[in-house]
């Protein structure tokens, strides 16, 4: 494992929580949606919590982060609570975009979470502009801003990519290559596939890291934001990972085998972080169970609060159009107890 | 004149396995139409066997592949370009506006462009506000442009073909909440591609609907027979041209109308048929013609408020009853 | 109240200039906007006095630079993003619906995007078909957007600064026809941005219309005075939210209404109004409301042919005419 | 002078009357302009010619084009008459488009001239589809797509390359890098200023070209259609060159000095050819003068075409927004003769 970080027992122990926190709620999620307290689409990020966990970790609390609709694992690993998130993913007005946006959706103001996107590479010149929010009022922050690696193959992507190297603006770009945009392997969708790669043609550095092992995304992200900072310029991450489950909520999985998924599930960020930490730092089962049923707890509080959440009433239903007269943004009326 | 009971989804499937037995110019091109089966699983199993060079997967890049079937159209081949939902079609509509449809008119009518392109639309499934729109009125705005809306099984089976054999671009919206539903298909298609139709007789009040809105509209009319008022329902079918002729027979017939349209109201397609009536079937009316469209709120997530914000059988009644008992 | 004359332009670039003078979080972005002096000179010479910090020059990637305007909305600024002109806009109109519109209501009320997007618009200089039109109304149609059309110095002058006090998105659309005529300009706007304003006075027929067919009503109102139909003129302003209230007044007085329009006619603005006129001023009515509007072509670049498309003032005399003699 | 082809005389004397004809032509323009026979934008590409007579020289006429608004050379240099071309921009019936485009889009379905597009980067995703459509019928054909370099920033641009790439299909790419996007100089416009470099991250061949001399573009187009026939791949040519006119008809120039316009002038590749073959082939001023009195017949010849020539009747105003309902596409009843 790479030794660039002085990682010590403890925060390693705080990245597998945070991992298997994500993991454990998703793993309830898909059984809340057959149960349909959640509907919609759900895109489950089951294989991929080491990228927002790794990245997480460094970012300081006035950080921007931008994401997309496979967002419930960056929400959660950058401190939304679990309550606040399962609540908007039943629609309830406790939820964190008071149940208006869904799974897809989240959003958090206090936690500068600029949501779910779900217009792929939507996201990416909306991080470049908070960038440049930032620069222009001469805040040292970095916007992270996370997206699948189909998102490439759009202009979006490439006007995004182009305006953030040109103006020099603090954003850290990463791709999470989970091999697939919904059913379309990436050999399929850019003639070149070495996503580092084409980030460099913008000349921005970009390297390609082990998605899977979130001690190497943390480092990676370490050597980013101190590029980013000193630089004053965006940095690119390729985070080669990949997505345990179905795209969303209902897939065959007709274009990829089971022997595939298999032997990616071998080398996933959690069971491998388990195994490490058992064998190098005395860590024993007792202490597993302790996380996993802390965990638990956390879910099953979260499904109170979500279940005890009210239902916007209908009267309300063209609220939250347009920011109401006063002008203060009105989380204070319109968006519910965290 | 056979027939045979298939779903939505099962007819658009056969429409395109069709386009592609009788004309090999014809090819079937979009997001995960190919190894995924399509997003709605309409064009599942086509890959298999009509193989990559007819059912082509694209990357993620809307304005790219729509341009590219444009391209392709002017070059001779007749592409069904699939964009996924009609909220990613903004990303294409520069393609499809200041490309697809001036070329014929910009080149003096040298050139033509004969693409179908197809996009999903309609809330229903809870996708909330990027993902559940009704954006018909933006193509049915645009010269040059066809604009189909299919809403029965026949019409899903044999418009398309009708579109291809359009030598200009047409666009066909299938409301994604049809795709489920059952019902009979014959085999040949109900009427010219630009005709409305009368799906109902009925001589109290017209009925002007389209798309996903169709069946809520015959539901209520059931009901409000059985409270003695005999709805007519009006099925537009295509969007551009309007068949006026056919919405202002009905409404000569009936004095009174309420247009339902699951677009947002403020400069709807609904508007456009309140205006059309207001020019040259005033006189007939005994009553202002009333819209029933969604609410002006981007589609919210929660079911209950999502259904709130879209139009309902329940207030097609009661205003069809408001509007007969002379209440405005 | 001072007074003084200036050109559209003139007044459009003051108000930049003031909002950049009150508000340093104020900038101006778009392509061209700098070194060039804007493509319709708007901003000429700003790039000196506020430097390349406040008046940037964008590449060509009209969604990039307008989602980066989004985004640093979100991020605490009050961006001018200049679009060129709304027929490139197509290229951004995923940024501006699906994220400037919809960000305040999906995140529950919690963020806000005061952006103010401007665009020229309008045919007129023989541009033909892919940068002529008026599409005014694919924004007026979108919950979470507010659209202004000044059509007088004052309000080119005044509209950008209360967009600017507007926590929501709002788009300005100023017509090229206008750039280079002179007017009025005081120290106070007209009136609130959202409100339609009676620019002449008249009991006989309202004449409702905005942008670059204002000052065609105006003179269209003067003529039809000396053949006695005194015409009541409404500038709408606001195309959304529409000033429902103001439209209705009139015709609730003069009993008849054109709407001029340079939109194509098909789901046009003009649509709309006639469709609220139908639903809410029906009994006022004594006889039905009438659309000029742009031909159904995409604009031909002869100067005859583009005039014979787009509304003319003889059109709107001969119109009010027919309708007070009681022609239909 | 690149020798790599073997060039006779005779070819190079054609080579520089063709860019003679679109000098002349277009300097006649800007009067006309003047006089308000032409209306609208006037976009020259005066000092560019060498870019269009060189590719079209390689071209055969069952190639595709696709051109911007700039496209007056193009057209010309690809056997449109001057006639027909005059007329357009005079708007009469017996343009090459019926009038009904003016000078941003010439049209001529004969000479696979598929414009004449105003939309920035418009034109490549049409160039790939022409293409697309060749090699699915089993055309052996290329299709020659011309584009600023202001384009590139554009996210067409990106998705056009990628989408040629991936599906390796026959377009031969000509950025003209002209320095300049209206009044936006290439580096305040790329973070990669070079444009070849740019494409070849799309792992498609490009190569810098002298775009002032007609030569070299005419030997790189020739390595480039041996290329994509033996390939079926695309190829990029990023050709220098330099807009000696204002961008359109109403320019301050305030972007550049005149000192930079008058350096590229005596790089000019018009007076370049002249000098050239004066040196080196006894190219007499008897046969320079010949050469412009033929095009200034030329010239003459089209004002009379183009003043004789009909305005559409406004009866027909809505005319050719849809094709006819007899389907052949209605060059007979809609467009002028040539
Ligand atoms: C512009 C746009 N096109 C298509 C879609 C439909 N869609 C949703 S997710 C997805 C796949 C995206 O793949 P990737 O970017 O790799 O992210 P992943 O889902 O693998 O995390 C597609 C095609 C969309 N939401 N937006
Ligand atoms: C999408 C789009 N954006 C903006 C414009 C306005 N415009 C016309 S030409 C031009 C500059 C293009 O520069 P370049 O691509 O380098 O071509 P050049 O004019 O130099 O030949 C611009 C910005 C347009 N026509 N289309
Ligand atoms: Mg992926
Ligand atoms: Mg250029």
């Amino acid at each position: 494992m790479n030794q660039k970080l002085h990682l010590d027992r403890h925060h390693l122990i705080r990245q597998l929580t945070q991992m298997l926190r994500i993991r454990r709620f998703e793993e309830k999620c898909a059984e809340l949606y057959a149960q349909e307290k959640i509907r919609g689409f759900l895109h489950l990020y089951i294989g991929e919590e080491a990228i927002a966990v790794g990245v997480m970790a460094k970012l300081t609390p006035e950080d921007n982060i931008v994401a997309t609709y496979r967002e419930h694992g960056h929400a959660l690993a950058r401190g939304l609570s679990m309550n606040s998130v399962l609540a908007e993913m039943y629609g309830k007005t406790n939820g964190c975009s008071r149940g208006r946006g869904g799974s897809m959706h989240l959003f958090d103001k206090q936690h500068h979470f600029y949501g779910g996107n779900a217009i792929v590479a939507g996201g990416l010149p909306l991080a470049v502009g908070l960038a440049m929010a930032n620069k222009q009022q001469h805040k040292q922050n970095v916007t992270a801003c996370f997206f699948g690696e189909g998102a490439v193959a759009e202009g979006e992507f490439h006007e995004a990519m182009n305006l953030a190297a040109l103006w020099k603006l603090p954003v850290l770009f990463i791709c999470e290559n989970n091999q697939y945009a919904m059913g379309t392997a990436l050999a399929l969708s850019e003639s070149e596939t070495n996503i580092a790669k084409k980030a460099q043609s913008y000349g921005m550095p970009a390297v390609q890291v082990d998605g899977m092992n979130v001690v190497d995304v943390e480092s990676a992200t370490v050597k980013a934001i101190e590029y980013i900072n000193t630089n004053t310029s965006p940095y690119f991450l390729e985070c080669q990972t990949y997505r345990f489950r179905g795209h969303s909520s209902f897939d065959g999985q007709l274009y990829r085998t089971k022997a595939e998924v298999k032997q990616w599930e071998e080398k996933g960020p959690v069971i491998r972080l388990i195994k490490w930490l058992q064998q190098n730092n005395h860590f024993d089962d007792a202490e597993l169970q302790r996380i996993e049923s802390d965990i638990d707890n956390e879910i099953s509080q979260a499904i109170m609060f979500a279940e005890q959440g009210e239902w916007e009433s209908i009267s309300d239903l063209c609220k939250g159009v347009y920011t109401p007269a006063n002008h203060t943004t009105s989380i204070s009326t319109l968006q519910g107890e965290q | 004149m056979t027939s045979q009971t298939l779903t939505y989804r099962e007819a658009l499937r056969a429409s395109i396995e069709q386009a592609l037995i009788e004309d090999d110019k014809v090819f079937l091109m979009g997001e995960d139409v190919g190894k995924y089966g399509g997003c709605y699983a309409v064009s599942k199993g086509l890959l298999d066997t009509y193989g990559a060079e007819r059912i082509i997967d694209t990357p993620l890049c809307e304005s790219g592949f729509v341009g590219v079937g444009i391209g392709a159209a002017l070059g001779g081949m007749h592409p069904i370009v699939e964009i996924m939902t009609v909220n990613f079609s903004l990303l294409a509509m520069d393609q499809i506006i200041n490309s697809a449809a001036t070329m014929h008119h910009m080149s003096g009518g040298q050139l033509n462009v004969p693409i179908v392109i197809r996009m999903a639309c309609g809330a229903g499934k809870q996708l909330a506000a990027q993902h559940s729109h009704s954006w018909e009125n933006f193509y049915a705005h645009v010269p040059g442009l066809k604009v189909l809306s299919p809403a029965t099984q026949n019409d899903a089976r044999h418009m398309l073909g009708q579109a291809l054999n359009d030598p200009d671009p047409v666009i066909i919206f299938e409301h994604v909440m049809l795709l489920n539903e059952s019902g009979e298909v014959l085999d040949k298609p109900d009427a010219d591609m630009e005709k409305a139709l009368v799906r109902r007789q009925g001589q109290d009040i017209s009925l002007i609907t389209y798309g996903g809105c169709l069946h809520k509209a015959l539901s209520a009319a059931e009901k409000l027979a059985s409270l003695n008022i005999n709805a007519e329902v009006i099925d537009l079918r295509c969007l551009r041209p309007l068949d006026t002729a056919t919405i202002l027979a009905s409404v000569a017939k009936t004095h009174r109308a309420i247009i339902i349209d699951e677009g947002w109201m403020t400069g709807s397609i609904a508007g456009e048929i309140s205006a059309i009536i207001m020019e040259q079937g005033f006189w007939f009316l005994d009553a202002p013609v009333k819209r029933l469209c969604t609410a002006e709120v981007p589609i919210p997530y929660p079911s209950h408020l999502e259904q709130a914000a879209i139009p309902q059988v329940e207030t097609i009644i009661t205003s069809a009853q408001a509007i007969m008992a002379g209440e405005q």
